[in-house]
């Protein structure tokens, strides 16, 4: 199983049309080598699912300027007016998740699960169109679960195994779509060799991850 | 103006107890660190990830990767924590932040809030502001009291809300407001104005306890 | 916040009639110290939430031995004759859980959802009593969050802030049981100071640790 | 009685590839890893929290807190990584298992399974068995053909079921045998037998593939 790859190799599995999930928050733990490949590429018409749409010049929002995206699935877009703009203009359509929620749907996509009961969103906009279930004399939301075509993460560390240690605030959603995608990429900033990340302290279990590039920024 | 969130951001600090975990919202809430009165311990949770954040690093000490929920550089205090979105949300919406301080566009008197879109104008997303408002065990609304002269303070909010009923307390520069069954009650009054003052600037229907206390900051 | 206590300040916590959620698989990463202190202070008719019973003379299967459980929430039981023996006889009660929905259950005891969605257990004597949502074409059972009075476990390392480090199979159930109790009490084969556990390898975050005993097996 | 052990085990063993995630139940399952072909290289996952496990350890070079789900000490594998129960079972339920080999009380033609517990006598629990059949690719039943001379290979399950519909393979000592949607198909015999042995062996419809091969390990 040998899981490095070039980018080209890589980047040659996305197509136009594809869920992608994509890690980082703000662009912090955002695999920006992944996403200058895309742009290089020019695929288009992706669905993608992410904490939010970054800035125009930094994570997601490259994407989006580049108007490579048809669909957001993402907790805010504030941070970049072109996604605001886009979405006022009718070209890109966007859905706003909860944060929480958007964290639990994608665990429970990776998880086998049918999807988790939140209180969130209750009483608000959010709540319409969807199940809702009282258990224990609390009314929740029936919240689905989210899987992607392809997962584009970063890891600060990852072994050849695939293994993942992230830094500080890059971890974020990465550990959480390394396990709801058909196909899980991780940009590596540091290829170590297997061992080198102690057992115990393994983010994201290689198992997950399907092709490694080296180099991230 | 920077007085007036000074007064408010220093009185907002006063409801935080030593060991309390303590998310601040973008903005004026952030102020609130600043203010933390000698002796207390609070332990405040960035939702991209972590318990423990400090203050901003001097310039040129900048770490990558260790930024806030605004993507702004950071640092951290001795026991800091980092985990996933997924266990970030777990704390937040599992009830184990003891307060919550964020911005409003309105609230009611009610405890209803409206903190994430104005429809057809602004839609930024609601980002992590749901989950903390359902899940926080204290909820404290931390704003200017009017916006350019209109009331934000109202009988029942008009634009969509962030949760239902969730407000605890509503802290100005005017004055501190809790949201009681019986309604909204004017707690404390900033010295500067009249209740009269603060009737006028308030759509709510205001209860005044007795005694009013003076707010002091 | 000082979270360091003695055996006696700890267990004295510990009531009649309590739930405890138990961490450790088959008494591996079993607070063992404190069921030697819950042994000799003899608390009684305690609802036992953990994977298993352990053994005779090991883990969790040491106060079915001592007749102190009415009641075990496991996944199983087959490695202690004694609890089988019990529930035969109506001394105890037993609830059996997949071992998979029992560590969402807890999961969400401890991240404010109303539970999980699963597809475990469909068809079996399992889903009895079971509400059944169908989500995208699926159906799953509802199963529900738990939570305890107290949850007691074991860390390799703990610092003086509370924060875990385990040790490989001794993880386990550990940092589920710490998020989804009222009272959170660990017991550290070592104790560290603060900062010793770099933040990116803290496994559970001291903010779920009330108490933290020295002197772990 | 080894020797059937042996056969099952090493036939077991081929239906495994390279880098297949694999789980192996207590008791026979265990044996399967003995018999990994040269060249194939398989990760073992361990329910009570890990994957990239190795073989017992030499006497004296046990390590503290390293067991497997049975309480057995084990060594690791290159590129091992722990994490907790929910991870553990996000693994199995999520598909993220290529294959379970577990043993079973009955198996039916519709590929029912029944393991966990015989009413009024046996009640060892189901552990992770029930998340393990929903959630892994390919669920291979690897036991003994009867039971003291009685068929386990049933027409109909008439113990409590672990799963509805979930065996794809059975291997005996006597065959291999597949649910697909016609039936229960006899895939291949072990030459020490005869078709007649086996359907007298077994109370479920065979249906005999054409052409019928030969059970080689």
């Amino acid at each position: 199983m040998h899981k490095i790859k070039t980018i080209e190799e890589a980047m040659g599995h996305i197509k136009d049309g594809m869920t992608l999930m994509i890690g980082g928050f703000l662009g912090t733990g955002t695999p920006e080598t992944f996403i200058d490949a895309l742009i290089e590429r020019g695929v288009k018409d992706l669905t993608v699912i992410g904490n939010d749409t970054g800035f125009p010049d930094k994570g997601i929002g490259r994407l989006i300027v580049n108007k490579q995206v048809k669909k957001a699935i993402v907790s805010h877009i504030g941070t970049n007016p072109e996604t605001g703009r886009q979405m006022n203009a009718g070209e890109i359509e966007v859905v706003l998740v909860p944060q929480g929620t958007l964290a639990e749907q994608v665990r429970a996509g990776g998880a086998g699960l049918g999807g988790i009961l939140t209180p969130t969103g209750l009483g608000t906009i959010v709540e319409e169109g969807k199940q809702k279930v009282v258990v224990q004399g609390k009314t929740y939301l029936v919240e689905e679960p989210i899987r992607a075509d392809v997962a584009l993460l970063k890891g600060a560390k990852v072994d050849k195994k695939g293994n993942i240690y992230y830094n500080y605030a890059a971890r974020n959603f990465n550990p959480l779509m390394a396990m709801a995608a058909d196909l899980v990429i991780v940009e590596a900033e540091t290829l170590v060799e297997t061992g080198e990340i102690h057992p115990n302290e393994v983010m994201t279990p290689g198992i997950f991850v399907d092709m490694i590039v080296e180099g991230g920024k | 103006m920077d007085n007036i969130r000074e007064i408010i951001a220093k009185r907002v600090a006063k409801e935080l107890k030593d060991g309390d975990v303590v998310n601040l919202g973008i903005g004026l809430p952030t102020l609130v660190a600043n203010y933390i009165p000698e002796g207390v311990d609070i332990i405040l949770q960035s939702e991209n990830g972590f318990v423990g954040m400090g203050p901003a690093p001097e310039a040129g000490k900048e770490e990558k990767d260790l930024v806030n929920a605004g993507g702004l550089n950071v640092t951290l205090m001795p026991g800091a924590a980092f985990f996933d979105s997924a266990t970030s949300f777990a704390i937040i919406r599992g009830g184990h932040v003891a307060a919550t301080v964020l911005g409003a566009l309105q609230v009611d008197q009610k405890g209803n809030l409206a903190n994430w879109m104005i429809p057809g104008k602004l839609v930024p997303g609601m980002g992590g502001a749901m989950d903390l408002v359902s899940g926080a065990k204290k909820v404290i609304v931390a704003m200017e009291h009017t916006a350019k002269g209109k009331a934000k303070i109202l009988k029942e909010c008009t634009l969509p809300l962030t949760a239902v009923a969730e407000v605890d307390l509503i802290i100005t520069e005017m004055g501190v407001m809790a949201v009681k069954p019986e309604g909204l009650v004017l707690l404390e009054i900033n010295p500067a104005y009249t209740v009269e003052d603060i009737k006028a600037a308030t759509e709510a229907e205001l209860i005044i306890a007795d005694p009013l206390k003076d707010m002091t900051v």
